[in-house]
């Protein structure tokens, strides 16, 4: 059965079925979008239990000819890395969904189609194990996020969703020259020009070639991340988006940038990212501080957790830096963890400028009176991003410092500021939004979280809980393809 | 070699009035020395060659220039109905 | 069945408490009396109101006993693992990460188990923690009984409590950092527990905060003992000499140093009072801030192998102690001198460790939980019939309104003082011999603090029970629930101090042989210390004001808490915000509000200045990007003029470059 | 048939013939029946077109040969571009019907001059002759001067035609000096003739170079390359938009067979000294055609200058000079039919020329929005879209050749390209509408029109395969 | 000097004064006619050219032709009202100068051309070898010549008769 075919398949037959929804009937345009990616994600799970842990290469393979002519096949495949991330978006489509049920009044059904749109261009990058099928998924991606942030966003939202568009895509015009580059090297090594990854890692590079092609994949890349300094169009993007773009946001389109580098550029030019990996390293740790030091002054509450963002993929693009064993798979399981915990505060932000309209910490304080459950998640949330033990940041954290201090004790040492600083800003952010007396009155007499709100912050809460108390698991799946890269990285 | 030289001082006096004149008339005229510039190169290759291609090629471009010339003096008169003017200056509504 | 096998209960008792609490609580996980104004502090309750809250919330007298009784349950398992033996028990493979090259080049894989050790070092621990834990329990019961947020409370002190035991049951050092940030959190949660208020919730993010930058330490800490070592397993590591073994030790100091408030990261301490005070007791005083002294006992072989890294600890150690011992001279408020005393007594601690004496460090860990938690409490009493008043010159001839309080307080700080025959004495003693044979300096300095202990004790005591009263409360006795533990632990006060040898037998320790000299020495400063006071607050009071006008500047230097605040508010904060313009100046005003102390000062002011870049530098690049893209975009267009000829100018200028080009090129 | 006129000579012409025999069928037809006839003649243009479609797939199945001593050169190149013109004419004949009704210039005239002008068009790809070529090339010229004058009462489009007129006439002047140069070079008109003796000649042989300036100045100025793009904003805005459309695809095609012809075959051997000058062309194109366009407010010329940027980005295929490059201009021209059309439909359906026309106009058009949004992406470049294959194939024969630089600056404008695209999304999508409800000129056969673009553009895009496999055997045969 | 060059001499500076007086007359009229002269001059170079039927042509479209459409269209538009506007637009300098230095850059590419080898013409009359070469091997721009002339008529009544 081609599995992950139809996993990829059901978002995109999902659209064309809800294109066929008349506009007006807006509950049956929620209840089949959502229907579709609880689908999405009950096809997913499965993919847990039958993934063979010991096997190394790529699993549940579906392999079609597309273009031959240019040697790209329409190659699906997953490993462990590719598994969590396909898992974790699975899950966030659907929350994002739900999330969306009463936030969006207008033009829903336009709402949901590109909800279905993105779920499919971001499942697809994440499955495919083709170069240009890669990049057409990339690529796919930007059109209904440009549209999520630029119709439903906030106020800014013309500039956010343009900036946020042409920064993305300049960077992957590059990552494009070099995906064209790479292909022609193997052209000229292999005997049948291709996009497969699996061949293209039987290419021998030259160093110099290497170089260029590490440089033109890293602008691709480091900008989707977003590394320092190509970070200025998230801040925008993510306080302008609506929360379901925000969760998918940051929760699965950022993810792209590292995924890329642990399934490209990494395995790919192993010379080039030795040399790189300083770079990479002090521009994650630059990251990492300047993210949380900007974290601290923000006054916009979405915009804090946006710039949060940038300080928490520092530890990823870092732990990719350490280009070993522990430091790669603590990346990835951070990417997991951020997208879990970030969505979490990205849910709350959205819940909360539903009901007030406003976005400005300076207007909040003194919530944790009139809304307690929605206190309670948000100081998990928040302790979860501040990487404390027995919740799922810390472990990404702390696999990720270790891999770094393997390599460099100073990138640790530097690096492990930003933990303090995230406590920093977060209890901050905390303090001045929950706690206090009630300033202003509007904030008396919020709803808490509804049923709805809860079920779509339950299944985060529990998965943060659980990563942080058993995390062996999540390291057993990672093993196999983790060890991989890393034994091509160092020979 | 000479009436390459005067092949050449025709073009130039063509696209001399080309640029500097208004008169959108004389404008055309001038295209016309242009293509009689054309004509006397080819002419003159013609017999340097001693074939008649170089001739018959002129006689096109002389077809071609009557053409042009009719068909560039319809769009003058219509713009003229519309716009009593014929300095090819004042004819800039479109523009950056 | 072994009955050890069922160590990995006794942490379990209080998280099911905790999270008891915390289903069972969601309703009212903020009880509404502290939406109706109050801040935390008891106003005259009649007793119809009390009555009607109890009604409306029938479960709420069941939280205290039912919180109270999975700590007992507790501290009864642990009596029966620690006679039973000891253990080490893994429960399973908590982090599985991948392999790395330790720094001797094995191949070593990064695991950490969730398993517990049971060795003397961790019974002693485990004992305090639930023993004095409950008794905490039991007294919290009937003091925030008439406070909000009940189930908030008690849910926080099981899942401190559970925190705590992880911390010293952990088998290794990972499992020991979950424990030790959760400690951290349950702090946070409690002193901010009056979250309205904003002092409280400033001085919970301060405490986590400088926690904070101590756990960064352990961590790199972490991360050197795994290369040096390969594993982080206390029973695995062998301890052996390494180049790179002192940055662990110091790493592993600087924690310990952020967890027990020492030199320079003390300051949160005080400021946690905001907490109730039998959170102050429990966390601030007797069992938390150990937590330090725990760490660096449970890494005890390196330190021995690091005698450079032990100098720093003692030195930190000893200045800790008389600076606080000395701010703690002019304090007011009755729980800043208690919280300033136990800065002190922890930094006596540190002294010990850094000269080795480590069974003392733990012998004083131990009495000091007693008369530190039965003080907290008995002033606990004191404010709570005072109804919220902590400010000693309001108080004074309590000893007759509050007999029991009285008489419980009066043990507590002659075990405080150094008494003769109580705990304190002995355990001070043992960590002043250990000072004698290792340093003069440190010896002086240790009987200095001793002296000023004694004093600001008596001080205290007198200011309180003694003279006539200067406030205008109704007091009353504190009913039994708070009282019966003062005695409880009073108990401990006195009699805990004569098992020393035992104890240090226990674990395998041999105590220094008496010195009669230091004791001798010790006695006549601890009376002394009383001795003054009392001169000073009762014969003649008075003679204070006239000796603080005496030594002015000393004065000012002790009330201004030598400074250490107002040190990290102007390096961090004025130093840079009076350079800047008027924006920083509003920035000031911004960072003022904000209300957090030290790093997080600089980290915000810095922050700012990114921001600053972000706009203008990073993001400024690339907006002049699209700026110049759109600005070129008129001359492009502006050539197009609309004029033909211009348009055929310029296809003949391009010719003529062109031309010019082949030219140039063949000539 | 005289030996003069053999059955190959009639067989290779026949679809010239066949397009002339309806454009005059057409004018003669608008002459006799009047009013009455107009709304059949839309039935006369589209068998003529099919009838001239059969006749290319006959002369498919033997290309390739030479008719009239190698005059005509029927070959996989010259039907390929046949095939898009014959595309193209098809389309803007679809979409013109009711635009012209609004417009209330209604003509038989114009039908026949896009045929004719069809007709010219036909030599330019498959003559291999200079006097072939040039008539060829002014029958073609001249049916753009009058459609693009064609709404006689607008003031806008009278200017169009008189600067189109003007400046083409001079660039055709410089073009025929060019080819009595050529012709001085060789002393022959055919174009193997002229091949040979150019590579008789070093490759900078002021003669050559001669030639090399005024032939590659007349045609880069009618592919509206810079620095002789200047008439094509102008024109494109002013002329009907349907004309804009055939004028943007036809003309820039055509025109490109011509530049490929001749580039390729009797100046292939004197690279070397025009390749650089291309290569100057191709940047100032793609700098001109961006950067003008960011800042435009009328939708039409914004169009115009992004096809300035195309013509770059095509000239840049040729510069790389592989065989990857020939295949990408192939995939790049069959993608820009469509989406350049098909952005210019929309359009008119939009019956507005301003950006602002735009606003809103997804909330009450859908149907036209959404496809608008896949031209635009093709147009900039992105997947998985017609016109991300042939910038595909371009950067790749760039990279290939080692032009890496070339390929960096390709890319980048590519962002550029998008910013001034999503301008037109942003109006549509995101901004709200600000005024009443404006006509709105749809009709079937624009509907038709817009289907088959937008299912073209897009699904080449998404499985390319066929489209691939078309272009490679157009051109490499 | 013999008679061939005399007479080139003089077609010549027929064809470019009559050339240059087209281009510098204020009056529309009097440039035609100076444009008259200038084809005159240009015939007569093709008649020393041994192009006796371009020679005719040239007369009978050119001057026959062509001149009296600009004459014709001249009276139509009322040209001469003009007379007393500016002839020259504001930058003639820049485009008179601009044409001297791309004719500076030409002539001297030309004057590093060489031609092949000059070829004799085959002795048969102009007139037959211009019709044999007409219709063997330029068969195919004749017959589009039509078409061309055809869009012409076609065009210039379509865009210069009066809107109905």
């Amino acid at each position: 059965m081609p599995w992950l075919t139809a996993l990829l398949a059901l978002p995109l037959v999902g659209l064309i079925v809800l294109l066929a929804i008349p506009g007006t009937a807006r509950n049956a345009v929620r209840m089949w979008a959502n229907a579709v990616l609880l689908g999405g994600l009950a096809l997913a799970l499965p993919l847990w239990q039958a993934f063979d842990r010991a096997a190394s290469g790529y699993q549940f393979v579906d392999r079609m000819p597309w273009i031959p002519t240019l040697g790209a096949q329409f190659l699906l495949g997953i490993d462990g890395i590719s598994l969590l991330l396909v898992l974790l978006t699975s899950l966030l489509g659907p929350i994002a969904a739900l999330a969306s049920w009463n936030a969006i009044e207008e033009r829903t059904k336009e709402f949901y189609a590109m909800l279905l749109l993105l779920q499919f261009g971001m499942l697809g990058l994440f499955l495919s194990l083709d170069l240009l099928l890669f990049f057409v998924f990339f690529e796919v991606v930007l059109v209904p996020m440009y549209f999520l942030i630029g119709i439903w966003g906030g106020e800014r939202r013309l500039y956010a969703a343009i900036k946020f568009f042409l920064y993305t895509l300049a960077g992957s015009v590059v990552l494009l020259l070099g995906i064209i580059a790479l292909y022609w090297q193997g052209g000229l090594q292999l005997a049948q020009p291709t996009f497969e990854i699996a061949e293209l890692l039987k290419l021998q590079l030259p160093l110099d070639a290497q170089r260029w092609l590490f440089w033109a994949f890293f602008v691709g890349f480091a900008i989707k991340v977003p590394m320092v300094p190509f970070h200025t169009w998230l801040p925008d993007a993510h306080t302008e988006a609506p929360t379901a773009g925000s969760v998918l946001l940051a929760g699965v389109l950022l993810k792209m940038g590292t995924y890329g580098f642990v399934r490209i550029s990494l395995p790919l030019f192993p010379e080039a990212a030795r040399e790189a990996a300083p770079i990479l390293a002090v521009l994650s740790i630059v990251a990492i501080l300047y993210g949380a030091l900007i974290s601290l002054m923000q006054q916009d509450w979405k915009r804090l957790v946006a710039y949060s963002s940038v300080s928490h993929m520092g530890f990823c693009t870092l732990g990719l830096a350490a280009l070993n064993s522990n430091g790669i798979a603590g990346s990835v399981l951070q990417q997991i963890n951020h997208g879990i915990s970030t969505s979490l505060l990205f849910l709350l932000v959205g819940y909360i400028y539903e009901r007030r309209h406003t976005r400005q910490i300076a207007d909040f304080g003194g919530l944790a009176i009139g809304m307690p459950r929605f206190a309670f998640v948000f100081a998990v949330a928040v302790f979860s991003s501040a990487g404390l033990p027995l919740l799922n940041g810390f472990i990404g954290e702390f696999t990720i410092l270790q891999g770094a201090f393997i390599v460099n004790r100073a990138w640790a040492a530097f690096a492990v500021f930003g933990i303090v600083l995230g406590a920093a800003y977060l209890l901050w952010l905390y303090q001045r939004t929950m706690l206090g007396d009630v300033r202003n009155e509007a904030n008396r007499g919020l709803p808490d979280l509804s049923l709805r709100e809860w079920a779509t912050v339950l299944p985060l809460l529990l998965l943060a809980l659980a990563i942080g108390v058993y995390p062996k698991p999540w390291f057993a799946v990672l093993e196999r393809p983790v060890l991989d890269i890393a034994g091509r990285l160092a020979r | 070699m000479h009436y390459v030289a005067v092949s050449l001082a025709m073009l130039l006096i063509g696209t001399a009035g080309l640029l500097t004149r208004r008169n959108i008339v004389i404008i055309l005229m001038s295209i016309e020395l242009i293509l009689n510039a054309v004509n006397i190169n080819l002419v003159a290759f013609s017999r340097h060659h001693g074939n008649a291609a170089g001739q018959v090629f002129a006689i096109f471009v002389i077809a071609v220039a009557v053409a042009e010339a009719a068909v560039g003096l319809g769009i003058l008169l219509a713009l003229f109905r519309n716009r009593e003017t014929v300095q090819v200056d004042e004819v800039d509504l479109l523009k950056w | 069945m072994n009955f050890l096998d069922t160590l990995w209960l006794i942490p379990v008792f209080p998280l099911l408490g905790a999270a008891l609490m915390m289903m069972l609580g969601r309703h009212q996980y903020l009880d509404p009396q502290i939406e109706n104004g109050s801040v935390g502090h008891h106003h005259h309750h009649d007793r119809g109101h009390d009555q009607d809250l109890r009604s409306k919330q029938g479960s709420r007298w069941l939280i205290g006993p039912l919180c109270s009784g999975f700590v007992l349950l507790s501290f009864l398992w642990s009596l029966g693992a620690v006679f039973a033996g000891r253990t080490e028990q893994v429960l399973f493979t908590w982090v599985a990460g991948m392999p790395f090259p330790a720094f001797d080049g094995r191949m070593v894989t990064l695991t950490a188990d969730w398993g517990y050790l049971l060795d003397p070092l961790s019974a002693v621990m485990i004992l305090m923690v639930t023993g004095i834990g409950f008794l905490i329990h039991v007294y919290s019961i009937a003091y925030m009984a008439h406070d909000g947020g009940l189930y908030r409370y008690f849910g926080c002190l099981n899942l401190f409590v559970f925190f705590m035991l992880v911390l010293v049951m952990a088998n290794n050092y990972l499992l020991l950092f979950v424990g030790w940030e959760g400690v951290g959190l349950a702090s946070y949660l409690l002193i901010g527990f009056y979250f309205k208020r904003k002092p409280a919730s400033d001085a919970a993010i301060k405490a986590f905060l400088m926690n904070r930058i101590g756990d960064a330490g352990y961590l790199m800490a972490l991360f050197f003992l795994l290369s040096i070592f390969g594993t982080l397993r206390f029973t695995e590591m062998q301890a052996a000499a390494h180049p790179l073994l002192p940055w662990a030790t110091l790493l592993l100091l600087a924690a310990a140093v952020g967890k027990s408030a020492q030199i320079p990261l003390f300051t949160w301490l005080p400021d946690a009072m905001e907490g109730p005070t039998p959170v102050s007791a429990l966390m601030h005083a007797a069992t938390m801030v150990t937590a330090g002294v725990y760490l660096i006992v449970r890494a005890e072989p390196f330190f021995r192998l690091t005698p450079e890294v032990g100098s720093l600890t003692a030195a930190i150690g000893a200045a800790t102690a008389v600076i606080a011992a000395s701010i703690a001279l002019v304090q007011h408020d009755i729980k800043k001198v208690l919280a300033y005393s136990t800065i002190s007594q922890l930094g006596l601690m540190f002294m010990a460790l850094g000269v080795g004496a480590y069974w003392a460090a733990l012998f004083h860990v131990v009495t000091h939980a007693f008369f530190k938690a039965q003080l907290f409490l008995g002033a606990g009493s004191v404010i709570h019939a005072l109804d919220g008043e902590q400010d000693l010159r309001f108080m004074g001839g309590l000893r007759h309104r509050m007999p029991q309080t009285f008489r419980t307080m009066f043990i507590g700080t002659l075990a405080l003082a150094g008494w003769p025959g109580l705990a304190g004495f002995f355990s001070k003693d043992s960590i002043l011999t250990s000072a004698w044979a290792a340093s003069p300096v440190l010896f002086g300095a240790g009987l200095f603090t001793a002296l000023l202990t004694a004093f600001y004790m008596g001080r205290l005591l007198f200011l309180t029970f003694f003279g006539a009263y200067r406030g205008d409360q109704h007091i009353h006795e504190s009913p039994k629930r708070m009282t019966v533990p003062l005695w409880v632990l009073s108990i401990g006060s006195i009699g805990a101090g004569w098992f020393a040898t035992p104890f240090a037998g226990w674990l395998g320790a041999t105590p220094e042989p008496h010195s009669w000299a230091v004791m001798v020495a010790s006695a006549v400063v601890a009376v002394a210390g009383l001795g003054i006071a009392y001169h000073f607050y009762l014969n003649r009071p008075g003679t204070a004001d006239r000796w603080e006008e005496g030594v002015a500047p000393v004065a000012r230097l002790l009330r201004a808490r030598w400074y250490f605040d107002d040190f990290y508010e102007m390096v961090f904060v004025r130093g840079l915000a009076r350079q800047g313009g008027e924006w920083l100046s509003l920035l000031d005003r911004r960072v003022v509000d904000g209300g957090v102390n030290g790093a997080g000062w600089l980290a915000r002011k810095v922050g700012d200045l990114s921001k600053w870049s972000d706009t203008w530098i990073v993001d400024g690049a690339v907006n002049l990007t699209a700026f110049s893209v759109k600005l070129s975009s008129f001359p492009v267009r502006y050539l197009q003029t609309g004029l033909a000829q211009s348009y055929a100018l310029l296809i003949v200028l391009s010719l003529a470059a062109m031309a010019g080009w082949y030219l140039l090129r063949s000539a | 048939m005289s030996h003069f006129y053999t059955d190959v000579d009639h067989f290779a012409l026949l679809p010239a013939i066949l397009l002339a025999f309806f454009g005059c069928a057409v004018f003669l037809f608008d002459f006799l029946l009047g009013e009455r006839s107009r709304r059949w003649q839309l039935a006369l243009v589209l068998p003529g077109l099919a009838m001239t479609g059969w006749h290319l797939w006959k002369q498919g199945q033997i290309a390739p040969f030479t008719a009239f001593h190698g005059a005509i050169t029927i070959d996989a190149f010259g039907l390929f571009f046949n095939w898009l013109f014959l595309l193209t004419a098809a389309l803007v004949a679809l979409i013109s019907y009711r635009y012209l009704e609004i417009e209330e210039e209604h003509q038989g005239e114009y039908y026949g001059l896009v045929l004719m002008a069809q007709a010219g068009a036909y030599f330019l790809a498959v003559g291999t002759e200079l006097i072939t070529i040039f008539v060829g090339l002014e029958t073609m010229s001249l049916s753009f001067y009058v459609l693009v004058g064609f709404l006689r009462r607008s003031r806008r489009s009278n200017e169009a035609a008189l600067k189109y007129l003007i400046l083409g006439a001079f660039s055709s002047g410089i073009l025929a000096y060019g080819f009595s140069i050529l012709y001085g070079i060789a002393g022959s008109t055919y174009l193997s003739d002229i091949a040979m003796a150019v590579a008789a000649r070093p490759a900078f042989d002021p003669l050559t170079v001669l030639a090399i300036l005024t032939v590659s100045a007349g045609i880069l100025f009618k592919i509206s390359a810079a620095p002789f793009h200047m008439w094509a904003p102008d024109a494109y805005e002013g002329a009907p938009t349907a004309v804009t459309a055939y004028l943007a695809v036809g003309s820039k095609i055509a025109s490109l067979a011509l530049l490929l012809r001749l580039f390729l075959g009797p100046l292939g051997t004197a690279r070397e000294a025009w390749e650089p000058l291309l290569i100057l062309a191709a940047i100032a194109s793609l700098t001109v055609g961006n950067l003008a366009a960011v800042t435009q407010t009328n939708a039409k010329r914004l169009l115009a200058y992004s096809s300035i940027a195309h013509a770059g980005y095509l000239l840049l295929g040729l510069v790389a000079g592989n065989a990857t490059g020939l295949q990408g201009i192939a995939i790049y021209t069959g993608a820009y039919v469509f989406m350049t059309i098909g952005a210019f439909l929309v359009l008119m359906a939009v019956h507005g020329e301003e950006i602002e026309d735009l606003n809103g106009f997804a909330r009450r058009h859908p149907g036209y929005a959404v496809p608008m949004v896949v031209f635009l992406l093709s147009l900039a470049g992105l997947p998985p879209t017609a016109g991300f294959l042939g910038k595909y194939y371009i950067f790749l024969a760039l990279i290939e050749s080692g032009r890496y630089v070339l390929a960096l600056v390709g890319a980048a404008y590519v962002a550029v390209a998008l910013f001034y695209y999503f301008r037109l999304v942003r109006s549509m999508f995101l901004l709200p509408a600000i005024e009443v409800e404006r006509p709105q000129a749809s009709s079937l056969g624009l509907r038709v029109a817009l289907g088959a673009t937008g299912l073209v553009t897009l699904g080449a895009g998404i499985y390319p395969e066929p489209f691939l496999q078309l272009a490679m055997r157009s051109l490499l045969k | 000097m013999n008679l061939e060059a005399l007479f080139f001499y003089a077609f010549t500076t027929l064809a470019l004064g009559g050339a240059t007086l087209a281009i510098t007359r204020r009056s529309a009229v009097h440039a035609a006619i100076s444009l008259m002269v200038s084809l005159l001059g240009v015939a007569g170079l093709y008649l020393l050219l041994n192009a006796e039927f371009l020679f005719v042509a040239q007369i009978i479209l050119y001057i026959g032709g062509i001149l009296l459409l600009f004459l014709f269209v001249i009276m139509l538009v009322n040209l001469d009202a003009g007379r007393g506007l500016r002839q020259f637009h504001q930058r003639w300098p820049l485009g008179a100068a601009v044409t001297v230095i791309a004719g500076v850059a030409f002539a001297i590419l030309w004057s590093r051309a060489v031609l092949p080898p000059a070829q004799t013409m085959p002795d048969v009359g102009n007139v037959e070898l211009v019709a044999d070469t007409l219709l063997q091997d330029y068969l195919v721009p004749f017959e589009v010549v039509s078409l061309l002339l055809l869009v012409a008529v076609v065009g210039s009544v379509l865009l210069a008769r009066k809107r109905a």
